[in-house]
């Protein structure tokens, strides 16, 4: 079922977030996400959306939590793997409320609970295959935080799509240790360049530093992950891997409705169009690298191409 | 207040009786102070167009207003308990200790790693070998720049700020190397947590539905051990004696280095202490971000409660109940919570720009007294 | 590995390792006048944000970086002013007010950041300039004098502040507040006044460094996007012993290591990540270990000054 | 460019008076109704006993603290000095008890601080170090411009000092304690610089505990008890008793006549040899032998090996060569602990610094050594009722003048600072007492007592190394006096046995031989 009409009472959205709702990347992919669709429910009446964002500290996390199951709210999204084990505790304790929380896959067998995550090695995949299509120095540079989550699987489905059209190409890995330190991830970024890559691409809020570090060198391609980062660079930003929550969102209000309250996982893939390619408008992709580009997507909708977090 | 004492009847040496109205002064001073800030956030709250009396209201009542907000604060003034004895202590030995976060960071970690290693034991077993295995690791984090600053005169605070960072990088090690949630690595989420720990090693909950844990009775009973260790026992005595005359301390035969080095490493036990409660009591996993900043906010716990251990209670408990009242109310008016963090920062400048007026006012009535046997 | 040795290698370390210095050069230097004095700032790190925030809000709707900068010095006035008032005037413990301080900082540039600006932009701020000839050097050229001006900036600064503390009478005044503020004050200076005109300094001068981030160094602004590098400034003044030359070493140290350190992840040496991330903070304490540095900390510092309290 | 002195010989101030001056402080009345006045070239002797009020008085002239009543006059005019700036423009300088120097900078800088450069904001520290030059030779103050503070000895700190306040032309200089901690010969320099200063039409301020210096130095003189003037008189005209009576309100008894012969050796130094601060060695083989029962006092003008030595007995330097015993038993290798243990006592030269805590309670600091011992503690824990009890006989047997057990040091005053740390040290019955300076900045009443409390200890049998550079102290208490000189002992002479002359030679480096029979 698509979007619930109109008709429906109004429903009530919270959600809890770990970084800023602006922040280029996961926790705005979710915030975009419910904006469009309280858009499409036509607004504010039918869909009331609370958040909370800038929230790692766990007691503040399942005191929110918490506060908006007890306040009525229908659906309480987690929006962040830290959430989980306060999911776990408060659940149980209102069986009425839909709970979802990700990226993870584990609803603890709990009827009102949804677990959702994205396989961003997919996206990843394509573009690497894009960007080992465009790379002429055979060097592409690789900027993250920290080794973890889809940082690091987006990476490994980067390396592999590289791979898979030239293993010969050179792909260098940085890591900041640090998901805010733009100023070392800028300098990380120059170090590739340096060392003769001519793509870059990365995940975290703090590669908008190494897009910075692109910009200033002028004929250094970025890819982008989470969110589209056309705009950061807009005639050097390839392609982003888009995290795209509306249509779960949209399954999860549908479901309610139809009174199932949680107990599945969601699993944002290329073919149930959770997750997208953006292509960059403002970028002119030579034909035969976006039918290269095209071609993957394809093969991992149809199963043809597995790629391994 | 001696002084006084002096005036009417010289000799006598009894102590003068313990003086209420001073208590009373190093909190009501505070207290202006937190009012002050609060109502230049009302003035922010305003230009963004949300209603400041509801604002504070949803704060008052989230921070009191209920079981869940009182045990939220409480949970909140557990660690800052902690680190603010540990701040104390290194204080009281004219030792500052920024690195509260860093030793957080390792006794959350050693907590962490320990009972996921020894999971079979019992609870009786588990829970306190866990907790001093918190304790080593933050002090043994506490006594390396205690030992750098007694032995090579290398400055605490630009080696506990160090520390810090590499703690944060040991950690981001650890997490996504041997202590990375295996289920994670089996799902493909490589999520930056550790395993679920063994049930029992949990601390107790004091109050079903709620985070409140047993923890936060230890922090207490720890407060007032500590109060009896500064100004009861012998080690107590020369680590203040280090703070205030190193000099004449060396004269009396206290052995200064030791004693500077000891205060450091118990600063960072007491932090490491933090960390581990944190972990068993409220995550029952290690996460990123563990410390959420106690490290810093336990200092201004410290020095709101001057220094001292038992006015530290009263004060991590205003400061935990300030922290769970603000979120509360970003979620009643809707406002980012960065204001939040802007807010609490002029709470914290406009309380330490009152230690003044508590002295002048203190100074004051002394006057008034003599004054008043003069005539 | 060969490339390892490459001439080009070097220059790149050199490069990044003198972009990476700027910020802590600015806040450093001026914190280093704030603590000669006998004021410790611990909200450096907060004076940054906020400024870094001012000066890319003002670059972003105006296009005019001088007037960004303008911004960033005027807010760094202010915070200075507030922190002295607190600090000197009140006699707080500059430990707490610094935090506090530092927290009003964060929170409130990641505030008007998201009101303001929403999300995350970028503008074109300042480019490099090539120095003539020195420019032209083969080698070094292109790796010393080839940088934007607030770059350029944070450089001159360390010659000037020496000269201010060691050849004027306001450096005179400034050490003497902070090594015996009675004996200044017994000479008829007015030791307040002195310490909040360093306070405020220092506090410029840290917007400043927040600016060259936000309108040099990365061109953008971001939540926390100094990301704890006040905080290292402010131990880089301990490292250099109160001496601007000292604490350019420091920074230098601190951020070649860092430098290396991406390098050698690049280039794939085979250690953790997070290991080499740990090198810059390892290598600084070990160094004051072994140099062993025994630079007295400026007498009165962080001891608020009341007269006949001697 | 200043004027030569000379020029403003005929505008220095004429005369400065002091109205009814009151100053409050918290639960203190420092000065009440104090009125005081000062003419051109002449020298006004403040005295007092520890915390009478002189200091407070003449830190209101210099505009560090304003009165709460009265008023400032000088050559008819009131003025109101709200802070050093506007005394100094005035033509007032003061010479403070506790030196305000900046340790860490030159001569020539300390005395350009706070000084219009000719060259602003750049520093002139050349043309500064030419008037430095020229002065000291107008006023005969030796003082090396390019030294730094820290490396100065007390006496060359007072000199600079003095230099900051004559650079600033300043006409009237008031002078807290200068003497305080002066050796024989500083004073005597000091006094006649200050003559040469009295020619030059300059008024001083003259504050001191020591009458004889009163008596030498002084036109006339004031005495403050308890913030009131008890009177001013011309000092030729008084006597050192009926000052002494008007200071205390009673006369002073003199240490009775000796009984009992000295005991067996009980502190013995053999070759003992120590570097100093500087890296030198500062001591080249000491030999001394105190006996039970004696006080042995040290003579020598500062620098000459005194803190070394006394430091080394304490345990706080280590001997590079030689042997200390106490009795039987060697503690050349002791702990600081193991000394006290093994009975030895030590009161230090500076007293504020090494001897006690200032912001701890009397009762805290009574304990800074024997906390960590029985009775006082049970394991670690510290026993108060214990503690209480014997600091409550402590205070009341040497009379310290303090509101309560729990008042801070610091509002104690030097004389009954002094006095606690001889009770802490000396109700542990030492075998051998080390005192460095023991009345130095004490008033006499307290000396007085302190002096008594040492013979006590003398007939107790405690051995006694009396280090003082107060020749007439170590003379009235004296059995036997050792001089040092250089590091080495240059002579020991038996009491009474040497004019103040002799030793003064010998202080000089003149060996026994020749200063006895030369
Ligand atoms: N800064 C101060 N705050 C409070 N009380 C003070 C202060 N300075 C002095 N007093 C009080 O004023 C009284 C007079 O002090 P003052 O320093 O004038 O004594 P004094 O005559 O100089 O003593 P001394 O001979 O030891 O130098 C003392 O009893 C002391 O208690
Ligand atoms: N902050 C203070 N509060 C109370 N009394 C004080 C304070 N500062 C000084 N005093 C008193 O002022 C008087 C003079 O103080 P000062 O520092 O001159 O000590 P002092 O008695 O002169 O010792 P000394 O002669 O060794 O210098 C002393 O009685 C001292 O107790
Ligand atoms: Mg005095
Ligand atoms: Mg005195």
């Amino acid at each position: 079922p698509a979007a619930a009409p109109a008709a429906q009472k109004q429903i009530k959205i919270a959600v809890i977030m770990p970084s800023a709702t602006n922040d280029m990347a996961f926790s705005q992919s979710m915030w975009s996400a419910l904006q469009s669709v309280q858009k499409d429910m036509g607004g504010e009446s039918a869909l009331q959306i609370a958040y909370t964002d800038n929230l790692f500290n766990v007691p503040d996390a399942a005191a929110a939590i918490r506060d908006y199951a007890s306040k009525g709210f229908d659906i309480v999204i987690a929006h962040g793997s830290q959430y989980g084990s306060s999911v776990q505790d408060i659940a149980p304790d209102f069986p009425n409320t839909t709970f979802a929380w990700g990226t993870d896959v584990n609803t603890f067998g709990m009827k009102n609970v949804y677990a959702y995550t994205a396989a961003a090695e997919q996206g990843g995949y394509v573009n690497g295959v894009l960007a080992a299509k465009l790379t002429k120095s055979k060097i592409i540079g690789v900027t993250g935080p920290v080794e973890v989550g889809d940082a690091k699987t987006y990476i490994d489905g980067f390396v592999q799509g590289v791979a898979s059209v030239d293993p010969t190409i050179k792909v260098n890995k940085t890591w900041t240790g640090s998901f805010s330190d733009v100023a070392l991830m800028t300098a990380a970024a120059k170090t590739h360049i340096q060392a003769g890559a001519d793509i870059l691409t990365g995940s975290s809020q703090s590669v908008v530093g190494s897009i910075g570090a692109a910009k200033d060198a002028g004929n250094v391609l970025w890819f982008g992950t989470q969110a589209d980062q056309a705009s950061l660079a807009p005639n050097l930003v390839v392609a982003s891997q888009v995290y795209d929550w509306t249509a779960m969102l949209k399954d999860m209000i549908a479901k309610r409705q139809a009174g199932t309250l949680g107990g599945t996982v969601y699993t944002l893939t290329l073919s149930n169009g959770g997750l997208k390619i953006a292509y960059n408008p403002g970028y002119n992709l030579p034909a035969d690298v976006k039918a290269a580009g095209d071609a993957a997507i394809k093969g991992i909708q149809d199963g043809s191409i597995t790629v391994n977090p | 207040m001696q002084i006084k004492k002096a005036a009417n009847k010289p000799l006598s040496l009894r102590r003068p009786a313990f003086d209420w109205s001073n208590v009373v002064l190093h909190f009501l001073l505070p207290l202006a102070g937190v009012l002050a800030a609060l109502l230049i956030g009302a003035v922010m709250l305003i230009i963004l167009k949300a209603d400041p009396i509801a604002a504070y209201a949803a704060m008052v009542n989230g921070a009191v207003g209920s079981v869940s907000g009182i045990t939220q604060s409480l949970v909140k003034a557990t660690p800052l308990l902690l680190v603010g004895l540990g701040i104390c202590i290194a204080f009281r030995a004219n030792v500052i200790n920024i690195g509260g976060e860093g030793q957080i960071i390792l006794g959350a970690l050693a907590a962490t790693w320990f009972p996921l290693t020894f999971n079979t034991w019992p609870g009786w077993l588990l829970i306190p070998s866990t907790l001093i295995v918190g304790f080593v690791a933050g002090a043994i984090w506490g006594f390396v720049p205690g030992i750098l600053k007694a032995r090579l005169q290398v400055n605490e605070i630009l080696s506990t700020i160090m520390m810090n960072s590499i703690a944060q990088q040991l950690m981001n090690l650890l997490l996504r190397g041997p202590l990375m949630d295996p289920s994670g690595i089996a799902a493909g989420t490589y999520l930056a947590q550790s395993a679920r720990l063994p049930v029992q090693v949990w601390l107790p909950r004091l109050v079903p539905q709620t985070l409140l844990h047993a923890g936060a009775i230890l922090a207490v009973v720890l407060a007032v051990l500590v109060y009896f260790f500064l100004w009861r026992t012998t080690i107590g005595y020369r680590i203040r004696a280090v703070g205030l005359n190193p000099d004449a301390s060396r004269y009396s035969g206290i052995n200064v280095p030791f004693y500077q080095a000891l205060s450091m490493t118990l600063a960072g036990g007491f932090a490491g202490l933090a960390g581990a409660i944190e972990v068993i009591g409220v995550q029952h996993r290690l996460l990123e971000g563990v410390t959420s900043g106690y490290g810093f906010t336990g200092i201004v716990a410290a020095l709101l409660g001057s220094l001292h251990p038992l006015g530290l209670i009263p004060a991590s408990i205003l400061f935990g109940g300030l922290l769970v009242g603000a979120a509360q109310m970003q979620r009643a008016v809707q406002v980012p919570s960065s204001l939040i963090d802007a807010i609490l920062g002029l709470v914290v400048l406009f309380v330490s720009g009152s230690a003044l007026w508590s002295r002048r006012w203190a100074a004051r009535r002394n006057m008034g007294t003599e004054e008043e046997e003069k005539s | 590995m060969k490339d390892v040795i490459s001439l080009g290698v070097l220059g790149g370390i050199l490069t990044s390792m003198i972009r990476l210095a700027t910020p802590f050069l600015y806040a450093a230097i001026g914190e280093t006048f704030a603590q000669t004095s006998g004021v410790v700032n611990l909200g450096v790190d907060g004076i940054m944000l906020l400024s870094a925030y001012g000066a890319f809000y003002v670059a972003l709707n105006t296009g005019n970086l001088w007037l960004a900068l303008l911004t960033a010095a005027a807010i760094g006035l202010l915070m200075g002013l507030l922190m002295s008032f607190i600090s000197v005037t009140l006699k707080a413990e500059q430990g707490i007010s610094g935090i506090g301080l530092y927290m009003f900082g964060l929170g409130m540039s990641s505030l008007l950041f998201k009101i303001t600006i929403g999300t995350v932009k970028t503008i074109d701020g300042f480019q490099p300039v090539r120095i003539p000839l020195l420019g032209d050097i083969p080698g070094i050229g292109p790796i010393l004098f080839d940088h934007s001006l607030p770059v350029y900036g944070a450089f001159l600064l360390v010659p000037i502040a020496w000269w201010v503390l060691d050849k004027t009478t306001l450096g005179l005044k400034i050490k003497s507040v902070g090594q015996n503020p009675a004996a200044a004050d017994s000479l008829g200076i007015n030791v307040d006044r002195i310490r909040y005109f360093s306070v405020c300094l220092g506090a410029v001068l840290a917007g400043l460094a927040g600016a060259s981030l936000s309108t040099a160094l990365v061109d953008l602004f971001q939540d926390n996007l100094t990301a704890g590098q006040g905080f290292i400034a402010v131990a880089l003044v301990y490292f250099g012993g109160w001496n601007p030359w000292g604490v350019m070493g420091g920074a230098f140290l601190f951020s070649i290591v860092n430098s290396i350190q991406l390098w050698m992840q690049v280039i794939g040496v085979k250690i953790p990540s997070d290991v080499a991330v740990m090198l810059p903070y390892l290598l600084t304490i070990a160094a004051l270990m072994i140099t062993v540095n025994r630079v007295r900390q400026p007498a009165a510092l962080n001891k608020p000054f009341e007269r006949g309290e001697s | 460019m200043k004027p030569k002195i000379q020029d403003i010989k005929s505008q220095r101030i004429q005369h400065v008076e002091m109205r009814d001056i009151v100053k409050r402080f918290p639960g203190v009345l420092a000065n009440s109704k104090v009125s005081f006045d000062v003419r051109a070239g002449e020298i006004h002797a403040l005295l007092g006993e520890n915390g009478a009020g002189k200091s407070t008085l003449m830190r209101q002239l210099y505009g560090l603290y304003q009165p709460d009543e009265g008023e400032i006059v000088i050559d008819g005019k009131p003025y109101v000095f709200r802070s050093p700036a506007d005394a100094i423009r005035a033509g007032i300088g003061m010479i403070h008890q506790h030196f305000m120097l900046v340790p860490t900078l030159t001569v020539t800088q300390n005395v350009a601080l706070g000084l219009r450069s000719s060259r602003e904001p750049l520093l002139d520290l050349d043309k500064v170090t030419r008037r430095i030059q020229g002065l000291s030779e107008a006023y005969g103050l030796k003082v090396d411009p390019h030294a730094f503070v820290w490396q100065l000895s007390v006496g060359e700190q007072q000199r600079v000092e003095i230099m900051k306040a004559l650079y600033r032309g300043a006409s009237l200089i008031i002078l807290d304690e200068p003497t305080a901690v002066l050796t024989p010969q500083e004073v005597k320099d000091l006094f006649a610089t200050l003559r040469r200063m009295v020619q030059e039409g300059h008024s001083l301020v003259f504050i001191s505990h020591k009458l004889h210096e009163v008596m030498d130095i002084s036109d006339r003189v004031t005495v403050l008890r308890d913030g009131k003037v008890i009177g001013t008189r011309p000092t030729h005209k008084v006597t050192r008793g009926e000052l002494v009576k008007m200071m205390v309100g009673r006369e002073l008894k003199e240490p009775e006549p000796r009984s009992l012969k000295p005991g067996p050796a009980a502190l013995k130094i053999e070759g003992l040899k120590t570097v100093g601060d500087r890296g030198t060695e500062a001591l080249h083989g000491i030999y001394l032998e105190i006996h039970s029962g004696e006080i042995l006092g040290l003579a020598g003008v500062s620098g000459n090996g005194q803190r070394e030595l006394a430091e080394c007995l304490a345990g706080m330097r280590k001997a590079t060569a030689g042997r200390i015993a106490i009795g039987e038993s060697d503690i050349t290798t002791f702990t600081l602990n193991q000394r006290i243990d093994s009975g030895m006592a030590y009161i230090p030269e500076e007293r504020m610094r090494d001897g006690a805590i200032r912001e701890f309670s009397v009762e805290e600091n009574i304990y800074l050594h024997d906390h960590s011992f029985a009775p006082y503690t049970h394991g670690i824990f510290l026993d108060f009722s214990q503690m209480a009890s014997h600091a409550i006989d402590l205070v009341n047997e040497y009379a310290l003048k303090t509101p309560s057990l729990d008042t801070p040091l610091k509002n104690l005053s030097g004389g009954n600072i002094q006095k606690l740390i001889m009770a802490r040290e000396l109700s542990r019955h030492p075998k051998a007492l080390i005192a460095a300076q023991p009345t130095r900045g004490v008033d006499i009443g307290a000396t007085e007592y302190i002096h008594q409390r040492l013979l006590a200890q003398r007939e107790a049998g405690t051995a006694i190394l009396l280090i003082s550079e107060d020749l007439d102290e170590i003379r009235t208490l004296s059995d036997r006096i050792a001089i040092i000189y250089e590091g080495r002992i240059v002579g020991v002479v038996q009491r009474g046995q040497a004019t103040i002359e002799q030793i003064g030679l010998m202080m000089a480096g003149v060996s026994m031989k020749e200063a006895m029979h030369g």
